[in-house]
């Protein structure tokens, strides 16, 4: 199989994306999560160039800029901040997790196989099964990590994956939905990222498993 | 040209009557003295002779009014309408408002707080504005609402003495119940009206094959609220509970009122349905019983008088059962006396169990229990409250003259009729067999009543209480007491004179059995009056010409002690004891046992100290509703351990939800 | 309107009957006994001086008894002066009053009401044991009363028992067994309800075991005599109303006169009586908890009554 | 544009103005200003309320007579919640634990800009500005739920962020399907634009449409609380102060729901009797069954009515299900109103006993007879008991349920409704009846009732003024 370029740069960012998973070491992953991002503002970048959609440039500047740049160096200012520096730890072991984002890459593509409507759309495949692994990453960053600043972590690259999905699939929404939406991710990192401080400072710790005081 | 003059002012009386009620809420808001409790209670009584009169003028003219309409339920309006079948019921919604009205200032005047008068009042007018208006809907939704106000107003009134834990868990299990009854009998009006596209009650008919559902949905819900066998376990808890004077409405109205639409859909919508009938049939048969039983196995003077609620809740639907039985046959002689009997009986039991309650009401005022253990020989100190005790307690058990004797005679006589009618033979050896079971619960009724009046108002008083209770805390007879006279007067008079009683039945009765040609008082032919006229004077002359000349002379002595000396008042016979005997035969029902429990250094021979005690274990609440009450509980609790606390988990939840829906979306 | 003289007779004569018989019936149960009991017993008559002899006392009253106690006396005697006018305990029958079935049983559970009431209201335990068993005994015998005469009013498709018992009732013409069994029924449910042998021994005097006296225990004088005179009264109708079933089991009833019948009537109750005495004489009095097994027997033949009357009925 | 401009400029202004203003004048200004707010939305939307006119203001940017509706809701309730804040502030002070004029300042302008949010929710004629003004709806109210500033409010405040983005985080994936959909196989221009979708609804690739919808169903689904993805709801309910529960309860569920209601009203125009109504049918009469029986085992006042918000969102997404938005609306009219009314109620009891747990709570009816009253009719209200308008509400969905066929799901609805009145009242009635409590402290009780008793009022006139077949009727878009 002979990948587009663009193809290729999803892909990228779908191992990107698995790498995260990799590692519990919070300032890796955020620089993980930075080329991950890069790749998908390049695969934007080189959609545009196919599509000669001119709003698309703008949304790849803006992708890279606010999601490859502004938020992991606000979050790593975070991390420096409240002074922890990797996961507490896991429920599946980083190097398993790992594996198995690896093989959610392989089952991505079954899936988009089967996603109704794109059936017998050659073209669009790879770049769904990327979309479709970057989500199932963030999901299991989301599950499995128990430090706070691994659940952003992880709601920006399911963010990312759905963002690449639509990017692929449709060529990019419009733009002022585009922009929003990075507007509004940025904010939800910022007040996320605010929580934590808080989190740290009432609880002394950032590990969301033991916040567990609110149930029946 | 007078028709219509009639129509309209009985319209008007009932709304005016409810826009007072209405207006009694407001007045709770004004003034703080006992003069307020006074004028309550005129505006109380005032509704209710409104809503008589306006039942007197519609006794025969069915009216159709809209001067409610401008209240709109979402699916229909507020219709009203009066109707043969509804106006006996606001009848003895008026006497016995009026009886209530009467006791209320009296009941009050022991009342340190205003605000709990001002509670009291408000649920009152609320409560009788529900019931008015229940009477009144013509349709189903408007039924609903009224309902729903009625029984919420209701469960309010049974918590009135909330800060005891007894009246909270009284009130619990009756809102429990009559929501229960609620969602059946809403169940039910969604079925009919998906079947009919109508929502107006009178056009629902029963005989088609698809009302069934709606059939049986509704006679599970008019059970619940009837207190029918198994759905009867609140019953004994709530009917104690409500101050005196709502007592009266809420024993006497509350389940006639499940009764009434039962009545008013089935026997005037001709359910043709075999299967309700023996439903009917079997479960009123069981509850009769069983609340009989129970009610003779009670220590609790009110307690009792519910368990015989349910006692005859069953029997009325029986009656019903065998209504729908006959109709479905052709039997319209049958059907006129199963009708005639539900319909009278359901009057009557409700003017009488209002009757007892305001005298068990009266007894506990006076006595401070309720506990028939602590009782006995009330009858010195409670004079009227005695005798009208005691008319009531001859009227439950049908003792002619009494008015409970003719509707009991119409059932006797509806299984009796159809015991030779052209109907197969199961259903006339069913027809004998209920006629053995009536007057074997007719007997097991009269044991439960003598032990009501004898144990609690004969004898020698068993507590300090009972021996220092006073009719009203002045010493005379009181407003509760003039309430509890005017029902009396009332149980006497409707026995006297059945046939005008049951002649005022025939539109009603034309109107639940289709019989343009019946007439109510051919149903009953016997001379009761005139018997009750010559016994009467059989009784006093002999009394006067036997007797009465040899008072004087008679000497006054203790009761014989067989030369002991005094006994101690705890050698009379108590509660337990009188239906002991009755007890141990129906053990495994009762789940009866008796521990003894002798001590002593030689405890053959020489006992110091004997201990006896019976215990009951209520089998339907231990078998049937714990497990139940266990099952929900398990579910909730296993509900409850899905929120873990954990935010992974929580995500997992939403991953796992999407998955699922993903799933069943691309394949279904 | 004129008074006809032959129906006023009739009334008179009626009355005159079933206000004297009923001591004499008891006289003859006690005389037979006391034969049995090779004894001479006292005269026949007893009975009647006993009631005299009681009215002219003077009365003793517990002070704790209200209003109930004292009337209880008039309103059974009236009751079942009442009933006997109904109750079809002989053929004869001066004038056409309609019976109704349920309305006898009912006056008769009205006398109970009383006799219960004013057994508890001198507040003596012995009153409050002969009431408690009172009302469970004719809690066992009631259905078997009721289902026995049921079933031949359900034969007859009538309920007024003056139709029922009046020997002109062709559907009951050829029915023998049902008439049997149900006077069987009747007079077994009798020996319970009148509290004779063997549930209820009339002559001890250990009233911790007894079920009527423990109930009168405190009545005395004229009300004794009243109340005793009313139990008598109550034998009478009771035995009678037995007895006419057991009379209509015979065909040559239905073809004979009236004056036959009114004879047989009669002596068929005093045979009654003499069968209750040699009851006793041979039986012993059940213990309490046995009861239900011998009522169990009343029930048995009324359920057989039944039977009988669905198939008679059978289309 | 300038209608637009008149909506949104009032609570913008507000929320600027709040971070700056003395406290005291804020508490007071921003009630009168908000009421004001409701008048000018009324004035400018007015038109949309008669007939079927709809508004545009911008591309993408149009309100129709269900978002006029929603929006008046919205702004009532937010209203109300204000001005019951001024007292429920005055309370704390008085009863000694003030809060930092800090957090009060933070408070009014995120709730200033919470309603700008909501308010945008329901312009929103676009799915991609919808799904960003939703997701506005969560961050601009995080801020309250962490109002109190304690372990337990920081919990569920990241348990409200983390879990409701990431639900809200494939509604975007649905609106990318949806968008594909607009793509894929038809000669039309690919479009967000709702009223375009819905125009060309039949153009549309359905199975992608559908697969969008399930998306966003899951997605606002997280946010509107239906089961099992209501977890964050009743922490999030249950910590913040009583205005600002009453406020995510009573209008920012609805926003959610309206999300659903807006993308289910394309897959209507595209199919109207798929699967897919009965699945989101199934999906309600699930939610209102599993909270039924939640609500049996509640420890914690506020909670209660928490999962009684997740029986409410059950029914609103049955009325989804059922196609129907007038009902959808008019369950969710009463359920604002009582929710509302119960939250500050529950509030006052709260601060008054100095707990929250119901098995502490006895006798308000002897402590303060008006607040046991309200707080009874209100509970009754809320349950769906007649004469109050949720029973109107309930009994047109049965009613239409079985017209519709869906019999089954009726009689559980009917018996799950019973099982949660039964549950609800079980608690209340404990916390009303009782000896009284020692050291209960009512605070102006007649003055904190004046809010919950206009709304207790409004439900009722519901339940005794409103013809829903005429009602429903003049609606004429869809059933």
């Amino acid at each position: 199989m002979v990948l587009d370029t663009f193809e290729a740069l999803a892909m990228l960012a779908a191992i990107f994306g698995i790498l995260i998973l990799g590692t519990t070491h919070l300032r890796t992953n955020l620089s993980f999560y930075s080329l991950h991002t890069t790749a998908i503002a390049a695969v934007t970048a080189w959609i545009a160039n196919i599509t000669h959609d001119s709003h698309l440039y703008l949304v790849a500047a803006a992708v890279f800029a606010i999601k490859a740049w502004v938020i992991p160096y606000f979050l790593n200012t975070v991390i420096k901040k409240i002074g922890i520096g990797t996961d507490s730890g896991a429920f599946i072991a980083a190097p398993l997790s790992m594996h198995l984002g690896a093989l959610l890459l392989g089952l991505s593509y079954v899936i988009s196989l089967q996603i109704p409507g794109l059936i017998g759309d050659p073209d669009s495949r790879i770049g769904s099964t990327a979309a479709m692994s970057i989500l199932f990453s963030g999901v299991l960053l989301m599950l499995t990590r128990r430090a706070a600043i691994s659940q952003i972590v992880g709601f920006l690259v399911i963010e990312n994956g759905i963002y690449l999905f639509a990017v692929t699939q449709t060529h990019g929404m419009p733009l002022m939905v585009e922009m929003g939406l990075l507007l509004e991710v940025l904010v939800a990192v910022m007040v996320a990222g605010l929580l934590l401080f808080n989190i740290k400072k009432s609880f002394e710790h950032i590990d969301v498993s033991q916040l567990t005081e609110l149930k029946d | 040209m007078f028709n219509d003059l009639t129509q309209i002012s009985a319209a008007h009386l009932f709304t005016a009557a409810s826009a007072l009620w209405l207006a009694g809420i407001g007045l709770t808001a004004l003034g703080r003295e006992r003069v307020k409790d006074i004028l309550l209670a005129a505006v109380l009584l005032v509704g209710c002779l409104m809503a008589l009169s306006g039942a007197a003028i519609s006794w025969n003219h069915p009216v159709e009014y809209n001067q409610l309409q401008f209240l709109s339920f979402g699916l229909a309006q507020a219709d009203a309408r009066v109707d043969p079948l509804s106006v006996p019921f606001i009848a003895l919604l008026g006497l016995l408002g009026a009886a209530a009205a009467v006791a209320s200032p009296s009941h009050l005047a022991a009342f340190k707080e205003q605000g709990k008068k001002g509670h009291y009042w408000k649920l009152t007018f609320i409560f009788m504005i529900g019931l008015l208006q229940v009477l009144l809907a013509a349709n189903a939704v408007a039924f609903l609402v009224f309902w729903e106000i009625m029984s919420l107003s209701s469960a309010a009134l049974v918590a009135a003495d909330h800060i005891r834990h007894r009246a909270q868990r009284a009130a619990f299990a009756y809102l429990t119940a009559t929501r229960i009854s609620t969602a059946f009998i809403t169940a039910a009006f969604l079925f009919m009206h998906q079947n009919t596209g109508s929502w107006s009650l009178a056009a629902w008919h029963f005989d088609t094959p698809e009302s069934l559902c709606a059939a049986v949905l509704l006679l599970a819900g008019v059970c619940t609220k009837a207190g029918i066998w198994p759905m009867h376990v609140w019953l004994p808890l709530a009917y104690p509970e409500p101050p005196a004077p709502t007592s009266a409405l809420f024993s006497g109205l509350v389940s006639n009122l499940a009764i009434y639409l039962l009545m008013r859909l089935l026997l005037a919508g001709s359910c043709s349905h075999m299967i309700i009938a023996y439903v009917a049939l079997a479960l009123g048969t069981v509850s009769a019983v069983w609340g009989v039983l129970f009610a003779l196995m009670e220590r609790d003077l009110k307690k009792l008088l519910a368990y015989s609620s349910v006692e005859n809740m069953g029997i009325i639907l029986t009656a019903i059962g065998v209504a729908i039985l006959a109709h479905s046959h052709g039997l319209a002689d049958v059907a006129a006396l199963a009708t005639a009997g539900a319909l009278f009986h359901s009057l009557n039991h409700g003017l009488v169990k209002a009757l007892l309650f305001l005298g068990a009401s009266s007894v506990e005022r006076a006595a401070h229990t309720r506990e028939m253990s602590a009782l006995g020989g009330l009858s010195k100190n409670l004079p009227w409250t005695m005798l009208c005790f005691f008319v009531g307690s001859l009227s439950i058990c049908a003792m002619p003259p009494m008015n409970c004797f003719a509707s009991k005679w119409l059932l006797y006589q509806t299984f009796f009729h159809l015991s030779f009618a052209h109907v197969p033979i199961m259903e006339r050896a069913i027809a004998l067999a209920m006629v053995g079971i009536l007057a074997f619960v007719g007997a097991l009724s009269l044991a439960c009543f003598t032990k009501a009046v004898g144990i609690a108002f004969l004898g020698r008083p068993r507590s300090e209480a009972a021996a220092k209770a006073k009719e009203s805390p002045s010493g005379n007879p009181d407003g509760l007491i003039l309430a509890q006279l005017l029902l009396t007067v009332a149980c006497v008079m409707v026995g006297t004179s059945v046939p005008i009683a049951l002649d005022g039945l025939t539109p009603a009765l034309q109107q639940l059995t289709n019989n343009p040609a019946l007439v109510g008082s051919s149903l009953f032919p016997m001379p009761l009056g005139q018997l009750t006229l010559v016994g009467a004077l059989l009784v006093s002359s002999i009394y006067i010409f036997v007797l009465g000349g040899r008072s004087a002379t008679a000497k006054s002595y203790i009761t014989w002690d067989c030369g002991f000396g005094p006994l101690s008042t705890r050698a009379e016979e108590t509660g337990s004891s009188f239906s002991h005997p009755i007890g141990r035969i129906f053990s495994q029902v009762l789940q009866m046992k008796v521990s003894t429990e002798i001590s002593g250094k030689d405890r053959r021979h020489f006992p110091e100290i004997v201990k006896v005690e019976t215990f009951m274990t209520p089998i339907l609440e231990t078998k049937i509703y714990q497990p139940l009450i266990n099952a929900f509980d398990w579910l909730s609790s296993s509900l409850v351990r899905l929120q873990t606390g954990s935010i992974h988990i929580h995500l997992l939840y939403v991953f796992l939800t999407m998955i699922l829906l993903v799933f069943l979306d691309t394949n279904i | 309107m004129t008074l006809n003289l032959h129906a006023v007779l009739e009334t008179l004569g009626f009355t005159a009957t079933f206000l004297l018989l009923p001591p004499l019936i008891v006289g003859v149960i006690r005389k037979t006994k006391a034969r049995f009991q090779n004894r001479i017993g006292a005269p026949v008559l007893q009975p009647y001086y006993d009631l005299l002899k009681l009215l002219s006392k003077s009365e003793t009253i517990s002070k704790h008894t209200s209003w109930i106690f004292r009337s209880t006396a008039a309103v059974n005697l009236s009751m079942l002066i009442i009933l006997a006018f109904l109750a079809p305990w002989t053929s004869f029958r001066p004038f056409d009053l309609a019976s109704d079935l349920f309305l006898v049983i009912y006056l008769l559970a009205l006398t109970r009401f009383f006799t219960v009431l004013s057994a508890l209201d001198a507040g003596s335990a012995f009153g409050g044991f002969g009431a408690s068993r009172e009302v469970t005994l004719a809690l066992l015998v009631e259905p078997s009363v009721i289902l026995c005469l049921a079933s031949l009013g359900s034969v007859s498709q009538s309920s007024d028992l003056a139709f029922v018992f009046s020997f002109k009732n062709m559907e009951l013409l050829n029915q023998p067994g049902l008439w049997f069994l149900a006077g069987c029924g009747l007079f077994l449910a009798s020996l319970v309800e009148l509290s004779r042998m063997p549930a209820d021994d009339p002559t001890t005097h250990l009233e911790l075991t007894m079920v009527h006296e423990a109930m009168i225990l405190e009545n005395s004088a004229a009300n004794l005599a009243l109340v005793e005179y009313s139990h008598f009264l109550k034998i009478l109708i009771l035995l009678g109303i037995s007895s006419q079933c057991l009379l209509h089991a015979v065909p040559y009833f239905w073809h004979s006169t009236e004056l036959i019948r009114a004879g047989a009537s009669i002596a068929c109750i005093l045979l009654m009586a003499v069968s209750i005495a040699v009851i006793e004489s041979v039986a012993v009095k059940l213990r309490w908890t046995k009861l239900p097994e011998f009522i169990a027997y009343s029930v048995a033949m009324s359920i057989f009554c039944v039977f009988i009357a669905l198939g008679k009925n059978l289309n | 544009m300038n209608e637009l401009l008149y909506l949104m400029i009032l609570p913008a202004a507000l929320a600027l103005i709040s971070l700056f203003l003395e406290v005291k004048l804020t508490r007071k200004l921003v009630p009168i200003v908000t009421w004001w707010q409701l008048a000018i939305v009324a004035f400018v939307l007015h038109p949309c309320l008669q007939g079927t006119e709809r508004m545009q203001f911008a591309s993408g940017l149009a309100i129709d007579k269900m978002g006029t509706y929603f929006i008046l809701l919205t702004t009532f309730v937010v209203s109300c919640c204000v001005t019951h804040a001024d007292y429920f502030f005055a309370a704390a002070e008085a009863a000694g634990d003030a809060y930092a004029d800090r957090s009060l300042r933070l408070f009014y302008a995120s709730v200033n800009l919470f309603l700008l949010a909501m308010t945008t929710v329901f312009l929103c004629d676009n799915l991609g500005y919808l799904w960003i003004a939703i997701e506005a709806t969560t961050l601009s109210s995080a801020p309250l739920v962490y109002f109190e500033r304690n372990k337990f409010a920081l919990e569920a405040t990241w348990k409200y962020l983390i879990v409701c983005s990431v639900g809200i985080a494939f509604a975007l994936l649905g609106t990318v399907f949806i968008f594909a959909a607009s793509q894929r196989g038809t000669p039309m221009e690919p479009t967000l634009n709702i009223s375009e979708l819905i125009t060309h609804a039949q153009l549309l690739n359905f199975p992608l449409l559908r697969l969008g919808f399930i998306f966003c169903l899951i997605g606002y689904g997280t946010k509107a609380g239906i089961f099992p993805l209501h977890t964050w709801l009743p922490d999030a309910h249950a910590e913040s102060p009583a205005p600002a529960s009453a406020m995510l309860s009573g209008a920012l569920l609805n926003c959610a729901l309206f999300g659903i209601w807006k993308v289910a009203s394309i897959i209507n125009a595209a199919q109207p009797h798929s699967h897919v109504h009965q699945l989101v049918a199934v999906l309600g009469t699930v939610t209102v069954v599993a909270a039924s029986l939640l609500l049996l085992r509640q420890h914690n006042f506020k909670r209660l009515w928490a999962y009684s918000s997740v029986e409410n969102v059950g029914l609103m997404v049955f009325a989804i299900g059922l196609g129907s938005g007038p009902l959808f609306f008019l369950q969710a009219l009463n359920h604002s109103l009582a929710k509302v009314a119960l939250f500050l109620l529950t509030g006052n009891i709260i601060q008054a006993s100095g707990t929250k747990k119901l098995n502490k709570m006895h006798g308000v009816i002897e402590d303060c007879p008006i607040w046991a009253g309200l707080l009874a009719l209100a509970a009754f209200a809320v349950t769906g008991a007649p004469p109050f308008g949720a029973f109107v509400a309930e009994m047109s969905m049965l009613s239409l349920s079985m017209s519709d066929g869906r019999w089954i799901l009726a009689l559980i609805m009917t018996a799950a409704i019973a099982i949660s009145f039964v549950a609800i009242l079980a608690h209340v009635g404990k916390v009303i009846f009782g000896s009284g409590k020692q050291g209960f402290k009512s605070f102006q009780p007649a003055r904190a009732s004046i809010i919950p008793a206009i709304l207790v009022l409004g439900t009722l006139v519901l339940g005794v003024g409103l013809n829903t077949e005429v009602w429903s009727g003049s609606w004429s878009v869809i059933r």
